[in-house]
């Protein structure tokens, strides 16, 4: 599934770009991740707990930044695996200063597999949007703080 | 973490012990010894499990069994009286609105509750109220002959 | 509604209510997951969640230490037994090793890898979340045209091209064909995967007799007997202690005719665990693990004269076979060829198959088994022919069916048809529809914009599967008939039905045959512990191969009373008809039971005579027979939105002789109920990662009562010579029939905008796609 | 197809039930339509389950103040037979009888349905466009808000930790409005693909009032007020209503998935809202 789209974070466009590289600012926007423990540089392992009403499963992964491009554009990976399915998310995030405020952009493609793939079609899509909105929410947050 | 229900199951009472998960499905097939009605899907569209609760027709693959303590479940098995078959089961025979069968005991369960609330469906009102009950044998179409046939005798 | 019956009256051709049914609808009827045994074990399977994968590492400790849970297996452990059987042998043909549980490496979503055995199922479900395994995933491929391109990720590493074979099958001159024609219409038609859906899901009990050594064994199967043969070697067992009793069968349309690794694999867990073992399919499973149908990508070309004259036919036929042969695979496409030209009479043919591995679990027969796709094929090729020709569709059939004065008719595939009267299912069709009154009414619709479209498909099938030289595991049935002591009959089918009937068709000839009555008999089926031998139910083979054993049967036995009847009544000249024995001088009787009841007791025996009265005979049909028929759909589009409406079905069969109208009524409406289903909704879909997103009812569209038709059925009866009681199946007609006529019907209707052919399932969206970018799409 | 194992109760009186809902792993559990399938495949695994549908207090459809109260255990099968549903708004009874099938519309609850904020429910078109009100209650208090501010984005409504929906609050309808739902059924689920709910009150020959809601269409329903406002003080001619109609996917970020991309979503919504304008004019008196 192909995922794009583009959020307003209020800080300027160097200060958007470390947070979003700041293991310990993306486990606080990761919706149900706590925290990020570094297993090498740039990569993380993580635990998620993907709540959304009525619907929950708990992920194990990795979480892996790569083609840094400070401060401009990187490319986030994260990787997750649980009882319910796994799912694989890639995307090159581009930052764009306007004003004190950056445009984040995001282009990328989510793969998911197990029970959430075989029955969760109707509901992925929006379901992703969500998580992403949330993240997103979440960092602006953070910013403004 | 169990706890004990008490059910009536086609008029006779009874009480068991089961875990809070039990699925109604699964009690009735397997503590009640009531295979009639089937497991077919696990998204409470195929309607095979379908029995009565207190008079609605119910997917019991999508209720557990302890919603249904104290409630009076009526199932396939229930509804012929002394070898005498329901009106139903009789009509279902007659227009050969079965096949393998598997889908069938769900489907007059369903069909005795349309032409309760209706005694004179259309071919549209029952297309409709069979729309939670799936059968790949028939095309449905001798089922709804049967549905029917069976209000014309009520 | 059923006729009450008498017993003078003939019962063949009588619309009779089912034997089978008062267990059926009263919910007494045992299905697989009805057994319960004492001490019973209950099995869930773990699977792989990936579409290819390296297995690393498996931990089962955690699950193996679950209370109530009694094993867990993990491929290593089943190494020895299997591999799950290709009975299907094509030259070259390369065949994969296929465990019953993957060791290392994985092929499709679903593959299993590990079994929990529990005392309970909940318990089991548990424990299946409890087993850790360690993936290291794998590139795949799903689409079969992707997978022959080079660089394409390889489903076995062995076969980089994915090619699991090659077939040529060239008949007459195409070339010259092609050389000499006026016209050349090329199209690339695809049928696409379907989920077979029986209603009951794959399900198995295996009990292990620790003192006899023997093992019995319960699956919802189409096939108990052969079941039991390839069983018994894949589980290292002798095959006379193994017994396979297939109880009442929740429906199978081609998915329960195999034999699948989970077969195997609860005989292996009943033998080892010395407990009996359930195991009982999800729905999930079912969509993922069991086969599924279809799964072709055809590239036609049809040559013809300027007024109509096929003169000849080409296909490129790839067929997506998935990650494994399961029990037919590679055989299903050849069928395709096989009836590539239909009903027409065209010697020039040439048919290029190649076999494509994919990262999905294998495809296999489903209701029609490769008919449905060539007529598709032809039906849709006709059509485009007509359109390019400016011939009326129906004109264009007549001018190309075999004719009447042809039969039987060698094609140039290798086949005779039987017989045949191809244009009476269409006149009748044409009639009911009021066919040229309708095409008025479309050019009004038409002058108002309204896309109002009239299909028509004729089709033919290959059924009553059939002589063995061309069936894989021999093609002959059998039957035991046994008069009782009391005069009771019980005929034991090889035939295992699933929901066709049987009980009551068979019965129906029986009785007749006998001049019993109807309840006087019964048919007993599906336990190789009673019935001798059999193939099974598939291809609609039951009746015409099955019934016709049972027919021979019964003649065998009538030469056996006679002599007994002879006896009785002391004469030379004796005649056996309306159940009693008759001495046609002095027309003295004896009744059956009474010649049954002597024929036991055996005071005295006519010459050369055994005692007792039963007789088992095993046919072997010298030809397949050829059911034919036409079906008229008219659809309306709706322009704003795409959606289709189907305004009349009509569907004329000719299946020969029709044993019980009310079932034959039955089969039909119920096979174009699954083709309107491909037409229309259903598609497994796969995305490229091997992921079935299609993976439940919720998101795979099965269709409802709310969303089909009134079904008009007509029949003509053209009687088969191939076996003596004429018939020639029924079980695929309505399945092969429609999808061509729906599809024929919509294009028709957006033929305005120059729309040629429609993919299937013909969703809206790809409809008003097509109709948004007037017919370009 | 088994849950993970949970505990249960069924309280017979609210406040016990709303007592037992202080821990984050418990769930309300109405007509289960929505949770035990979840349950079942094990999406969902709360840790307790609170049974509400025993609570008698909590089924009911009464007329009170000019408005209907429906109670959150009320089941679609009762909202789409009510008698006084069926006279007093029509249109919730209409939409009732789109949900599911007829065993769920007997088991699925309107509390339920809501609560469960699914994007592609049917009530919330309706709910909507008939400008309901959700009556919320904790063991300490209760509130009442309007249907827009209740759903806040998919699967995601203003329910507070310890809060239940207690009843849906609908205006008892004007006898000159028409009303109308209209839906786009997903063949395999019998979700909307797009659900239009379309509420219109004349006066005087031109459109008094007019009310849209959408489901299906985008993450969480709403109400195109942009096509409200083009047909306030129309006269309802064909071209009008195709016009309004048009604005209804304006500016929305539609869904996509393998039954319905995006585009055709907003095109399908367009169509329908034109259809469920039309209908629910020609009700009008």
């Amino acid at each position: 599934m192909k995922i794009s789209g583009s959020y307003t974070v209020p800080a300027p466009r160097e200060r958007a770009y470390q947070l979003l590289q700041d293991p310990g600012i993306l486990a606080k926007c990761m919706p149900g991740t706590d925290q990020l423990h570094k297993l090498a540089e740039d990569e993380y392992d993580m635990k998620m707990k993907v709540v959304i009403a009525s619907i929950g499963g708990q992920f194990g992964g990795k979480v892996r930044l790569e083609d840094q491009h400070p401060p401009e554009s990187f490319k986030l990976i994260v990787e997750g695996s649980g009882k319910i399915g796994f799912l694989k998310g890639e995307g090159l995030l581009n930052l764009a200063a306007n004003g004190d405020l950056t445009e984040v952009s995001f282009d990328g493609e989510v793969q998911v597999g197990g029970t959430i793939a075989s029955v969760g079609q109707r509901l992925l899509d929006t379901t992703a949007k969500l998580i992403i909105k949330k993240f997103f929410q979440k960092l602006s947050e953070v910013a403004n703080n | 973490m169990t706890q004990t229900i008490t059910l009536t199951i086609n008029g006779k009472k009874r009480s068991d012990t089961v875990e809070p998960r039990m699925l109604l499905i699964h009690y009735l097939r397997e503590v009640a010894g009531l295979t009639g009605p089937h497991i077919a899907c696990e998204t409470s569209l195929c309607g095979a499990c379908t029995v009565h609760v207190d008079g609605k027709a119910i997917k019991s693959c999508s209720m557990f069994a302890v919603q249904a303590d104290g409630r009076n479940v009526l199932t396939i098995e229930g509804l012929a009286a002394d070898g005498k078959l329901d009106p139903m089961q009789e009509a279902f025979w007659n227009e050969h609105a079965l096949q393998c069968g598997f889908c069938t005991p769900g489907m007059i369960m369903t069909a005795k509750q349309i032409v309760e609330r209706n005694p004179k469906p259309t071919e549209e009102e029952i297309r409709h109220g069979l729309e939670g009950n799936l059968c790949r044998c028939t095309g449905y179409q001798h089922i709804v002959n049967a549905v029917k046939a069976a209000a014309a005798k009520a | 509604m059923a006729t009450t019956i008498t017993k003078s009256d003939t019962l063949v051709g009588k619309r009779i209510r089912r034997r089978e049914d008062p267990r059926l609808i009263t919910g007494t009827a045992t299905y697989v997951d009805d057994i319960q045994m004492p001490g019973m074990h209950h099995a869930v399977i773990v699977r792989s969640p990936h579409g290819a994968a390296r297995i690393k590492r498996i931990n089962i400790k955690k699950a193996q230490e679950l209370p109530g849970v009694a094993a867990v297996f993990i491929g290593k452990d089943t190494e020895k037994v299997g591999p799950v059987p290709c009975g299907a042998s094509l030259p070259g043909l390369r065949v994969p090793h296929h465990h019953i549980l993957a060791i290392d490496r994985v092929y499709f979503v679903g593959h299993p890898v590990a079994v929990v055995v529990a005392t309970d199922r909940y318990i089991a479900r548990d424990a299946a979340d409890l087993v850790e395994v360690d993936w290291e995933p794998l590139p795949t491929v799903t689409d079969p045209e992707k997978a022959l391109a080079p660089g394409a990720a390889a489903v076995h590493p062995e076969w980089p091209d994915n090619t699991a074979f090659t077939y040529h099958q060239e008949g007459g001159d195409v070339d010259k064909a092609f050389a000499q024609a006026d016209v050349v219409v090329k199209q690339r038609i695809t049928s696409q995967r379907l989920i077979p859906s029986a209603m009951e899901t794959r399900g198995v009990v295996a009990e292990w007799h620790t003192g006899d050594r023997a093992l019995t064994l319960h699956s919802s199967t189409q096939i108990p007997h052969l079941l039991r043969t390839i069983l018994a070697q894949m589980l290292g067992l002798e095959e006379n202690r193994l017994r396979v009793v297939t109880p009442e069968v929740g429906g199978g349309f081609g998915s329960k005719l195999n034999v699948y690794a989970e077969e195997a694999l609860m005989g292996f867990v009943a033998m080892k665990i010395g407990k009996p073992i359930k195991w009982i399919e999800s729905r999930r499973e079912n969509f993922t693990c069991t086969i599924q149908g279809r799964g072709h990508v055809d590239y036609y070309e049809v040559a013809a004269k300027r007024d109509g004259t096929i003169l000849g036919i080409k296909l490129k036929l790839i067929q997506d076979l998935g990650a494994y042969h399961q029990l037919l695979t590679p055989a299903i496409p050849t069928l395709s060829v096989l009836m590539m030209p239909g009903i027409y009479n065209c010697q020039n043919i040439r048919a290029d198959i190649v076999g494509v591995f994919t990262n999905a679990v294998p495809t296999d027969a489903y209701r029609g088994a490769g008919r449905p796709e060539a007529t598709h094929g032809i039906e849709r090729m006709v059509d485009i022919l007509a359109a390019e020709l400016k011939m009326d569709p129906a004109d264009i059939r007549f001018k190309n069916f075999v004719s009447n004065d042809a039969f039987p008719y060698a094609t140039a595939t290798g086949l005779t048809y039987d017989s045949g009267n191809y244009a009476a299912p269409l006149v009748k069709a044409m009639d009911m529809v009021s066919y040229k009154k309708l095409r008025q009414e479309q050019a009004q619709a038409r002058t108002d914009g309204r896309f109002l479209g009239i299909g028509i498909s004729t089709y033919g099938e290959i059924c009553a599967l059939g002589p063995s030289p061309a069936t894989p595991a021999g093609g002959w049935e059998s039957a035991t008939v046994k008069i009782e002591p009391s005069g009771k009959v019980t005929v034991m089918t090889g035939a295992s039905p699933h929901g066709q009937g049987e009980e009551t068709t068979f019965a129906q000839i029986a009785a007749d045959e006998l001049g019993v009555g109807i309840d006087d008999v019964l048919v007993v089926h599906g336990d190789t512990a009673i019935v001798q031998y059999g193939i099974g139910t598939f291809g609609s083979r039951a009746t015409a191969v099955g019934g016709a054993a049972m027919y021979y049967a019964i003649q065998e036995l009538k030469e056996k009373i006679k002599k007994y009847g002879a006896m009785l009544l002391e004469s030379d000249n004796v005649s056996f008809a309306n159940g009693a024995c008759v001495d046609n001088k002095t027309g003295k009787s004896v009744p059956l039971a009474q010649i049954a009841a002597a024929s036991y007791r055996a005071m005295k025996l006519p010459p050369n005579t055994e005692p007792g009265l039963v007789a088992t005979y095993f046919w072997e049909p010298p030809n397949f027979t050829f059911p034919f028929g036409a079906h008229i759909v008219v659809t309306e589009v709706d322009r704003e939105t795409g959606a289709i409406a189907l305004k009349r079905y009509v569907a004329v069969d000719d299946c020969g002789k029709i044993i019980n109208p009310l079932i034959v009524d039955g089969q039909v409406h119920g096979g174009v109920v699954q083709g309107l289903g491909q037409a229309l909704w259903e598609q497994a879909v796969y995305d490229d990662t091997g992921q079935l997103i299609t993976g439940e009812f919720m998101d795979y569209a099965l269709p409802k009562a709310s969303n089909i038709p009134w079904l008009e059925t007509g029949h003509t009866e053209t009687p088969s010579p191939v076996n003596p009681l004429g018939v020639k199946g029924v079980g695929e007609a309505g399945t092969i029939g429609c999808s061509p006529a729906v599809v024929n019907s919509v294009v028709d209707a957006l033929s305005p905008l120059g729309v040629r052919h429609i993919d299937m399932p013909m969703t809206p969206e790809k409809i008003w796609n097509l109709v948004q970018a007037g017919g370009k799409a | 197809m088994i849950a993970e194992n949970f505990e249960y109760s069924a309280p017979t009186k609210l406040d016990d039930a709303l007592r037992q809902l202080s821990n984050e792993d418990t769930k309300v559990l109405a007509g289960g339509m929505s949770l035990i399938p979840l349950m079942k495949l094990r999406l969902a695994a709360p840790g307790q389950l609170v049974d509400i549908g025993r609570i008698a207090d909590l089924n009911f459809i009464h007329e009170e103040g000019g408005t209907l109260r429906i109670g959150a255990t009320t089941t679609h099968y009762q909202v789409e037979n009510s008698p006084l549903v069926r006279s007093r708004c029509p249109l919730l009874a209409e939409a009732a009888s789109h949900i599911g099938d007829l065993q769920v519309r007997n088991m699925g609850t309107i509390g339920g349905s809501i609560a469960h904020a699914d994007p592609a429910a049917d009530y919330p078109a309706s709910l909507l466009a008939l400008e309901a009100r959700v009556a919320l209650v904790t063991a300490k208090s209760k509130r009442e808000i309007p249907i827009a501010d209740f759903f806040v984005d998919t699967f995601t409504t203003a329910l507070e930790p310890g809060e239940i929906v207690h009843a849906v609050v609908v205006p008892v309808e004007d006898q000159s409005t028409g009303t109308s739902y209209q839906k786009v059924l997903q063949p395999a689920s019998g979700f909307a693909i797009v659900g239009v709910a379309a509420r219109i009150r004349k006066s005087g020959g031109k459109i008094a009032m007019a009310r849209v809601g959408v489901t299906g269409l985008s993450g969480k329903p709403f109400r195109a007020t942009q096509v409200e406002k083009a047909l306030e003080g129309a006269a309802g001619s064909p071209s009008e209503i195709q016009k309004a109609a048009a604005l209804v996917s304006d500016g929305v970020d539609a869904n996509s998935d393998l039954h319905a991309s995006a585009d055709y979503r907003k095109h399908l919504a367009r169509v329908y809202t034109m259809r469920a304008l039309a209908i629910a004019l020609s009700r009008t008196a």
